[in-house]
């Protein structure tokens, strides 16, 4: 099981060491919050900002969600669990970081959990991975050997699901939306600003939390990020009305990865697949 | 007047009120409780702590249809709505929220700006408060008391009400209530050993203790006034802010609305739906101007507008401590820890 | 408000048919915004044109419909109606109940209710347009040609002809290409220079044709009709506005480099001429090899030299043209063959490749067109091994197609020019152009040995040194064959130069899976690219053969033509543009354009269209995931009208 | 007779359901034959195999045990044609019906009732270590995956030891498997029986994935390939000599002993060269100890030549003349070296036994990378060994 | 009365909407069901425009375009492709049957593939029976 302790303590130790050499302006990782069991993300700027830096399982945050609040060019230590740094991977392929103005620090976890719930969430709600993909700095011990959380397990029920039923779960879920939009600010692959839904020319939807609009939001919005998710589950902790947006995101993900042979956000290499092609793609993928 | 009946029977009050009325009270959904209007008494749920929104759709509701029109036809034949209200009930209200609807009236219910809508249904509804439960922990992110309100203040409902185990003591506090209460045959007549029950518990609401700062509203908006300009204190307080729309969404004071029109096949409907100052496109004028493109600088808004502004131009926060805000906010932002380090700053 | 007016045509009975153009006229003046609805026998007719002009006057119309024939038949015509009564064109609206209702139904209230919903759907989208104006530009007249091989020289001669200045870019110190390196060309069999060195000559001459040796593109801004190219000369160390070509120097110099022109079977001079039918007669310096840059003294050059044309201390320097369309004309290279050890090429010095046979039967080759092997010896028996690296997934899969025909022209001069028994190696035998068939007709009857399969490994006996062994199965026979030759010829894939990527680059033009440069349209643009203005000739395109290339280049030459033969160019007005306060910077519109038209402005972190280079396809705008790219004339909120508009009723 | 033969594509659709689906792309230029080793000495036609395959010709049987899956067709093939795959797709549908060579039944009998192609007993497996080696536990680093060969086969059992005592002075934490284990199953695969393959890779990856194995070290390239290309199991695999090789390099481990200028030779086993791509770290051990002079034959490295043990050859018999392995003794004879070197327990059995029939004992020695090496690190292996293949 | 469907068609102009006319042209009669947007190219297609044709009633979504490598842009069609594919197992796992929407690479020579992908489409609408799911209701 992860150490949270020793990851807090390295975590610490580098944020500290990389602010005093100067060689980033700002680390980007998890601080204290009005109580224990609600830590914050956290940007510490200086070296007395440390002491606040902590790290236990109910920091979730994708802490990739604020690298673009930065200027471009700014340096910036960023702590990533395995989801979060399939994120920045695919922030730098959609050239919103540079890999050479991060330091990334890696932390392998096993056991985050939901803080409303306390359920532990490593593969229902997130990608299935316990180790960062991309990092430059290794804040714990990489997990080995443990069984591959399967991404892609929780869908099977909802798959089996008859269309209408799964009709009639969505339209009830998503019309629970108050739309807050928590979802999208959570998001790291979010940062349009603004975002379409908030567009008056055109106005794709109307700005109550009624049906049409719900739908069209969050079904555009599951096609924005059509293999560019990548599967942290921050949207549907953020979401107060608790949808499971992320059932929704991981069989979009799914269906990408089947169809184009490529899953987010695991090489700085690759291309996102919508902006992308391959003259043999089938035409199969269509029916 | 004091009456009483078993919280397992609270379906059969719930049933006399819907034939008397609308009837909007606390329901479970799957992971929280929401006030909604009842069609199944059976659903009226009151194992509840807080609900995660407010009660304030209540009266403003997330949209409200202004007027309908056809696209191409003449102003002259557009239709304003106009509500035509039955008596409404809402339904176990908490005390700090009661207390928002004060604060709410200002805006939607003072002379001179007054609005139909708000009126017509604040006019149309008895509400009935409910004291919080002491005998259960208070949640870490409540701080009503600094705000100088109590878990068990019946002040504003028209009727309140306690638990007492499993049963439910409800005291008339109003006219209106006394009338309603006395009308409620389905309910018992409390023994004397009730009466005491419920003022002790008024009495012990006092002791049941959230987190509590001393706040003069005076003070803390001359304060907030004064580091207006202290960027780097609103830079870091909100630097995890996401800036979502969580927080004024659910919050009982916060009254900021947009107006929308919206058409379809050649038929308009103008409406007032409820906007966030959190979100970016809250202030972009039509220029494309936006003054407040920082999330430092929405967040500052927030609360600046709640602790400063509306205490310089009303006299009173526009806050109640009820907790939505840091209790449902992703990133944990607390704005009584924001409030502590602003009068610190 | 806009003011609509809604013309419905009867096409005599074409629509009025199957279609109730009066009640469809009526409907119309029902919906919002038309002030005006009528409906006419034939609208485009003269008469109908002038209703329609006069009711746009009289009913101060800003918006026109015309319900009739479909947009691809008399959107244009129609256009010209609105603007000559002084609307701005983009302000019709055309709906089909023509080819699309009138012509594909039977049942009048099938078709009447379908038109009602078109035009209705028109009603909606044409409330939102806005007026459109396309800009136009100067076109600079003269055109660039990249590459003075065959391709180019052909491209450039034709333009010049036409009395357009023309600048040929060539890398080398002469225009030539690869075809003044061969000696004979199949099927026909006729002299290479022959048929060259006159061409080249003509682009000396020519006062159309700057030709610009020892070049190089540097730099390329701007677009179509407006090119601005930077182009490195690269220093010669030899003044040739001095030089009168006597090459006393190259007499006089000691130094040795190899012949690149002989494919590097001989060496040649320092201060050199690549050969003696070279354009510019002018020598050059090569830095490599020379003493004086090696050593740092010799300077016999120098000496010599009486118009004092030798300049050590040149340096390279840079030329700025302006020109309207460019031409790339940058063939080709042999792939190289040593990385395949099992051919034993650059081991053996039996084996050669195809470019050096060439040179061997050159007779201003290094042998002067004696077959003679390294050794100096006759081949008396040779093996021609086709299909090396080409056709082959662990190096190239296209085939090279002038292999085949090639590997026959050289087994003829090699029974032409030797007594050797010729193997041929191949297959396929692909012999599809004209006259091919017979050419290899030909060479069978000429008792050239056909083997089919491909050579598998090339080895040196161990019984007659020197003497090599070929290694293959024949499998019509299945038998395995070990032939013992003096000689290997290896047919190597044919591959882009291997500067093209550079040029590629520079001029934005996609490449194929093999780096050949892609044509706009493999079958209807074949010689145009993605880049408006910038055409591709010859075997930078894809491998092919003499007439072949000339033909493109011929066709490349008129494609330029068709944009500098106009001093003034009129761009697209359909084009995207970004609102710079809605561009979240996520840069999709810059990776999937096409034409490159969109690019990112790094400063203001939004992206940016240029719409010189648009085409108006608005998949950018699709892609834009916070609708900030606007495709005039299909934006979002037209398009989301019309479809509101036609699922009404 | 007639001559005449009909398409039967039906048998040709069940070699490519059965993994020889590249079979249709071949373009039948003969390159493949060309390149076969096996070509000049046998009427084994592996061009002829894949043309017959694509139509379902008949007789194909008569000429599929030819080839020993050395895959230097496949490096060649302009088609990128995978060649082992149709000619294991072949002999998996063939195969059936009695069609299997004699040889090969007490082969895959013994595989299918031990799990061991040398019909030794599986409890026996280690018997070779003598409890002097530890059996793997989950606070160890690397399984050392011993092949049945080396367990079983009285020469190779020399490799096994030196190979574990090379280990063990290496300082690396690693085990032995349990007996539970079974042969890797790759000649098995290459033989065409992927059922029974199938079997014996569960039963391994179950016990991988019982221990939590997450890094291999293998004495022979074939379980290498089969663990790394046939099993898909999350773990690391090496070949002994790669991991030996960076210790040599790191100063882990110092050959001392000096071999006064002996000449050796090379030969890179298939299942290291082509089919894994290591061949500098063989080199780079024989490098490093101190006296050898080494030569290089002239087929080397890619282009090495196959010893015809694997696809099952180890276990086939083949007539004088029509024999790889004796082909690649008399190249190596041909260098002047004394040593034959390789790193393969197949290339070992099939060498020993050429260097005996062509009464060659005398002129060369053949040894095992780790033999030597193990010798000039000064270690005995203290009883003396069995000099005999027989099993 | 029978259900007739409303199916929204959105064809590029260069080869579907051309093959469209093509088949009125030569008078091939078709149901009346289908009624056409044109945009230069399938990649124009927002897929937001197809979640809103549903909402606006639409029973049917058909989308022509070139046939893959015969794009008037080169390579629209095949981006489009992708985002079309990804739109449908969108709907699909919203709930909505996935034969509600189809893309379909009609060239400008096929006037009487259009015609038929029409009718047959038209025809599977009818089964489908009217779409009431993302459909505002009024």
């Amino acid at each position: 099981m992860t150490d949270f302790k020793k990851i807090e303590e390295n975590l610490k130790t580098e944020a500290g060491r990389l602010l005093k050499e100067g060689l980033v302006t700002v680390v980007l990782s998890y601080g204290k919050g009005f109580d224990e069991n609600h830590p914050m993300p956290y940007a510490a700027k200086t070296i007395a900002d440390v002491e606040n830096i902590v790290f236990n399982q109910y920091c979730n945050y994708n802490m990739a969600r604020y690298l673009v609040r930065y200027p471009q060019g700014t340096k910036i230590a960023i702590a990533v669990k395995a989801a979060d740094s399939r994120a920045v991977i695919q922030l730098i392929q959609e050239e919103k970081v540079k890999r050479e103005n991060l330091v990334i620090l890696g932390i392998p976890v096993q056991g985050m959990k939901n803080p409303k719930t306390g359920e532990v969430i490593d593969s229902k709600t997130t990608c299935g991975l316990y180790n960062p993909v991309l990092y430059d700095i290794l804040l714990g011990e990489e997990v080995h050997g443990q069984k591959n959380a399967l991404p892609y397990e929780v869908l099977a029920e909802y798959e089996a699901m008859d269309k209408d039923a799964r009709w009639e779960f969505w339209e009830k879920e998503l019309n629970k939306c108050i739309r807050c939009y928590a979802c999208r600010k959570a998001c790291p692959m979010c940062y349009c600003d603004p975002c379409f839904i908030d567009q008056s020319k055109p106005k794709w939807a109307d700005k109550a939390p009624q049906s049409p609009g719900n739908m069209m939001y969050h079904l555009t919005r599951f096609h924005h990020l059509a293999g560019r998710c990548i599967d942290c589950g921050e949207c549907s902790r953020a979401c107060p009305v608790d949808i499971p947006l992320y059932l929704f995101h991981k069989k979009v993900a799914k269906e990408c990865e089947e169809m184009f042979n490529q899953k987010a956000g695991m090489s700085i290499e690759d291309k996102p697949v919508l902006v992308d092609f391959r003259v043999e793609d089938s035409d199969k993928i269509l029916e | 007047m004091l009456k009483k009946t078993a919280i397992e029977n609270i379906s059969q009050l719930a049933a006399v009120l819907m034939e008397k009325g609308t009837l909007l009270a606390p329901v479970k959904e799957v992971s929280c409780h929401n006030f909604a209007e009842i069609s199944d008494p059976q659903k009226v749920d009151l194992k509840f702590y807080n609900t995660l929104m407010s009660p304030k759709s209540a009266f403003f509701p997330h949209r409200e249809d202004f007027v309908k029109y056809k696209v191409g036809k003449p102003l002259s034949e557009a239709e304003h709505t106009i509500l035509n209200l039955k008596p409404a009930f809402l339904f176990g209200v908490r005390p700090c929220d009661v207390k928002s609807f004060e604060i709410m009236d200002i805006h939607f219910n003072a002379a001179g700006i007054i609005d139909p809508y708000w009126r017509a249904r604040r006019e149309a509804t008895t509400i009935f408060g409910y004291a919080y439960d002491i005998n259960q922990p208070v949640d870490s992110a409540d701080f009503y008391n600094t705000l100088g309100i109590y878990a068990a203040d019946p002040e504003g409902s028209d009727i309140f009400m306690v638990k007492k185990d499993k049963e439910l003591l409800l005291k008339s506090i109003t006219p209106k209530g006394e009338k309603l209460l006395a009308e409620l045959s389905a309910l018992e007549k409390a023994s004397s050993g009730d009466e005491k029950y419920y003022e002790d518990y008024i009495k012990k609401g006092k002791d049941y203790k959230t987190r509590f700062t001393c706040v003069d509203s005076e003070v803390i908006a001359k304060k907030i006034e004064s580091i207006f300009d202290n960027t780097d204190f609103w830079t870091k307080m909100s630097a995890a802010c996401l800036s979502c729309g969580i927080c004024t969404f659910s919050c009982p004071n916060c009254y900021c609305f947009d107006i929308c029109d919206d058409t379809l096949f050649g038929k308009g409907t103008r409406s007032r739906v409820w906007d966030a100052c959190m979100f970016t496109d809250f202030t972009l004028e039509a220029s494309g101007h936006n003054p407040r493109t920082q999330v430092y600088q929405r967040l500052r808004q927030k609360v600046s507008h709640k602790y400063s502004y509306h205490v310089r131009k009303y006299g009173v926060i526009s806050c109640v401590g009820c907790g939505r805000c840091t209790r449902q906010c992703p990133v944990n932002i607390d704005i009584y820890s924001i409030i502590e380090a602003a009068l610190k700053a | 408000m806009s003011r609509i007016g809604v013309f419905v045509c009867h096409c005599g009975l074409n629509i009025a048919k199957t279609v109730r153009v009066s009640e469809l006229a009526e409907f119309a003046a029902t919906l919002p915004d038309v002030v005006v609805a009528k409906d006419y026998k034939f609208m485009c007719s003269t008469p109908g044109q002038e209703m329609i002009q006069h009711d746009i006057k009289q009913y101060n119309l800003d918006r026109v419909i015309v319900t009739a024939c479909s947009p691809l038949m008399h959107e244009k015509t129609f256009r010209k109606v609105i603007e000559n009564a002084g609307l701005n064109q983009y302000l019709l609206t055309i709906v089909n109940i023509r080819e699309q209702v009138s012509w594909v139904t039977t049942d009048i209230e099938e078709g009447t209710a379908k038109s009602k919903a078109l035009l209705n759907g028109a009603v909606y989208r044409a409330r939102l347009l806005a007026p459109l104006t396309s800009r136009v530009i100067d076109v600079n007249p003269d055109v660039m040609v990249i590459g003075a091989g065959i391709a180019g020289i052909q491209a450039a001669l034709e333009l010049a002809n036409t009395g357009k200045k023309v600048y040929l870019v060539e890398k080398n110190s002469t225009i030539g290409g690869h075809m003044a390196q061969f000696d004979k060309t199949f099927p026909t069999l006729d002299c290479s220079a022959c048929i060259l060195t006159p061409k080249m000559d003509n682009v000396l001459q020519h006062k159309n044709i700057t030709m610009l040796t020892y070049c190089e593109v540097s730099g390329v801004k701007g677009y179509v009709g407006n090119f601005d190219i930077t182009i490195k000369q690269k220093a010669r160390y030899v003044d040739h506005s001095k030089c009168n070509a006597c090459l006393a120097c190259t007499e006089k110099c000691p130094g040795k480099g190899v012949s690149e022109w002989d494919e590097a079977l001989v060496k040649r001079k320092s201060i050199y001429i690549p050969f003696p039918q070279a354009v510019p007669q002018k020598p050059i310096i090569d830095r490599e090899s020379c003493t004086f840059f090696k050593k740092g003294k010799c300077r016999l050059c120098e000496k010599v030299c009486e118009q004092k044309a030798i300049d050590f201390e040149q340096q390279d320097t840079f030329i700025d043209v302006k020109v309207g369309a460019i031409i790339v004309a940058t063939g080709f290279d042999l792939m190289d063959t040593k990385p395949l050890v099992q051919y034993g090429y650059g081991k053996y010095p039996g084996v050669y490749n195809s470019l050096e046979v060439e040179r061997l039967f050159n007779s201003a080759g290094p042998t002067s067109g004696k077959v003679t092997m390294r050794d100096g010896k006759e081949p008396q028996s040779i093996a021609i091994l086709h299909c090396i690296g080409s056709r082959d997934k662990n190096h190239h899969e296209h085939c090279s197609r002038v292999c085949c025909m090639y590997s026959l022209k050289f087994a003829h001069l090699f029974k032409e020019k030797t007594s050797a028994d010729v193997y041929q190696l191949y297959i396929d035998m692909r012999a599809a152009g004209k006259g091919y068939e017979e050419f290899y007709n030909r060479l069978s009857e000429e008792n050239v040995k056909f083997i089919r399969g491909k050579g598998a490994r090339v080895t040196e006996s161990t019984e007659e040194p020197g003497r090599l062994i070929v290694e293959a199965e024949d499998t019509i026979t299945s038998k395995f064959m070990k032939i013992p030759v003096d000689m290997v010829v290896l047919s190597p894939a044919i591959v882009p130069r291997a500067e093209s990527k550079d040029i590629g680059r520079l001029l934005n033009l996609s490449t194929d899976k093999q780096g050949f440069f892609m044509e706009r349209h493999p079958k209807l643009a074949p010689l145009s690219t993605m880049s408006e203005g910038i055409f591709i000739a010859g075997v930078c395109q894809g491998p092919k053969d003499i007439p072949d290339t000339v033909a493109q280049a011929l066709g490349a030459a008129a494609e330029a033509l068709t944009i500098v033969v106009n001093d003034k160019m009129e761009l697209e007005a359909t084009t995207a543009m970004v609102n710079p306060a809605s561009c979240c910077g996520c840069q999709n519109c810059v990776r999937v354009c096409p034409y490159g038209a969109p690019g990112f402005n790094y400063e203001k972190r939004v992206s940016e269209i240029n719409e010189a280079l648009c085409k108006g396809c608005g998949l950018c705008a699709s892609v834009c995931p916070s609708s900030a790219i606007i495709a005039r004339h299909f934006t979002n909120e037209q398009v989301l009208a019309e479809m509101e508009g036609l699922m009404e009723f | 007779m007639s001559q005449a033969v009909t398409p039967y594509l039906e048998m040709s659709q069940a070699i490519m359901d059965a993994g020889g689906e590249a079979l249709k792309k071949c373009y039948q230029c003969g390159t493949c034959t060309g390149t076969c080793p096996w070509t000049p000495i046998t009427h084994f036609n592996i061009r002829k195999l894949i043309r017959f395959g694509q139509l379902g010709i008949d007789g194909i049987e008569e000429f599929m045990w030819g080839c020993s899956t050395c895959k230097y067709c496949v490096d060649r093939c302009p088609r990128g044609v995978e060649i082992i795959d149709v000619v294991t797709a072949i002999r998996n549908v063939y195969s059936g019906g009695g069609m299997l060579p004699q040889t090969l039944r007490s082969f895959v009998g013994s595989m299918s009732a031990r799990g061991n192609p040398w019909s030794g007993d599986q409890s026996k497996r280690n018997d070779w270590a003598k409890d002097k080696y530890p059996l793997f536990s989950s606070d160890k680093e690397y399984l050392f995956w011993t092949c049945c060969t080396v367990c079983y086969d009285p020469r190779n059992v020399r490799l096994a030891k030196a190979t574990a005592e090379i280990l063990n002075q290496s300082g690396l934490s690693w085990g032995l498997p349990d007996v539970e284990v079974n042969c890797c199953g790759e000649s098995l695969k290459k033989v065409g029986d992927l059922e029974l393959f199938e079997r014996l890779k569960n039963n391994n990856l179950q016990y991988f994935n019982k221990k939590g194995i997450t890094k291999i070290i293998t004495v022979s390239p074939h379980c290498l390939s089969s663990f790394k290309k046939d099993y898909g199991g999350d773990y690391q695999v090496v070949h002994f000599s790669e991991l030996i090789a960076s210790l040599v390099k790191e100063g882990k481990l110092v050959p001392r002993k000096d071999f006064g200028g002996v000449k050796v030779t090379y030969h890179d086993p298939c299942y290291l060269g082509r089919h894994s791509s290591v061949y500098d770290a063989p080199r780079a051990i024989i490098a490093s100890i101190p006296g050898l002079e080494f030569i290089e034959m002239g087929r080397n490295r890619e282009q090495s030549m196959c010893c015809g043990g694997g696809g099952g050859g180890l276990w086939m018999e083949k007539l004088k003349g029509e024999r790889l392995s004796d082909l690649r003794v008399e190249e190596a004879l041909a260098t002047g070296a004394s040593v034959l070197l390789t790193s393969c327990p197949y290339c070992i059995t099939m060498f020993e036994d050429s260097i005996r029939t062509l009464n060659a004992d005398d002129k060369i020695k053949l040894m095992d990378v780790s033999e030597l090496l193990l010798e000039s690190l000064e270690i005995n292996i203290d009883e003396p060994v069995a000099d005999t293949c027989n099993v | 009365m029978s259900f007739e469907p409303k199916i929204l068609g959105i064809a590029c102009n260069w080869c579907t909407y051309t093959g469209a006319d093509l088949a009125g042209t030569t008078r091939l009669h078709y149901p009346q069901n289908v009624r056409v947007v044109r945009v230069m190219c399938s990649s124009r297609i927002n897929p937001s425009f197809i979640f809103r044709a549903f909402q606006l009633g639409a029973d049917g979504v058909l989308i022509g375009g070139c046939h893959p490598g015969d794009c008037h842009y080169n390579t629209g069609n095949l981006y489009a492709r992708r985002r079309l594919a990804t739109t449908k197992k969108i709907l699909e796992f919203a709930g909505l049957e996935p034969g509600r929407l189809r893309v379909e690479w009609i060239s400008a020579s096929e006037g009487n593939k259009f015609a038929e992908v029409v009718e047959e489409f038209t025809m599977q609408i009818k089964n489908l029976g009217p779409q009431s799911k993302l459909k505002i209701q009024q």
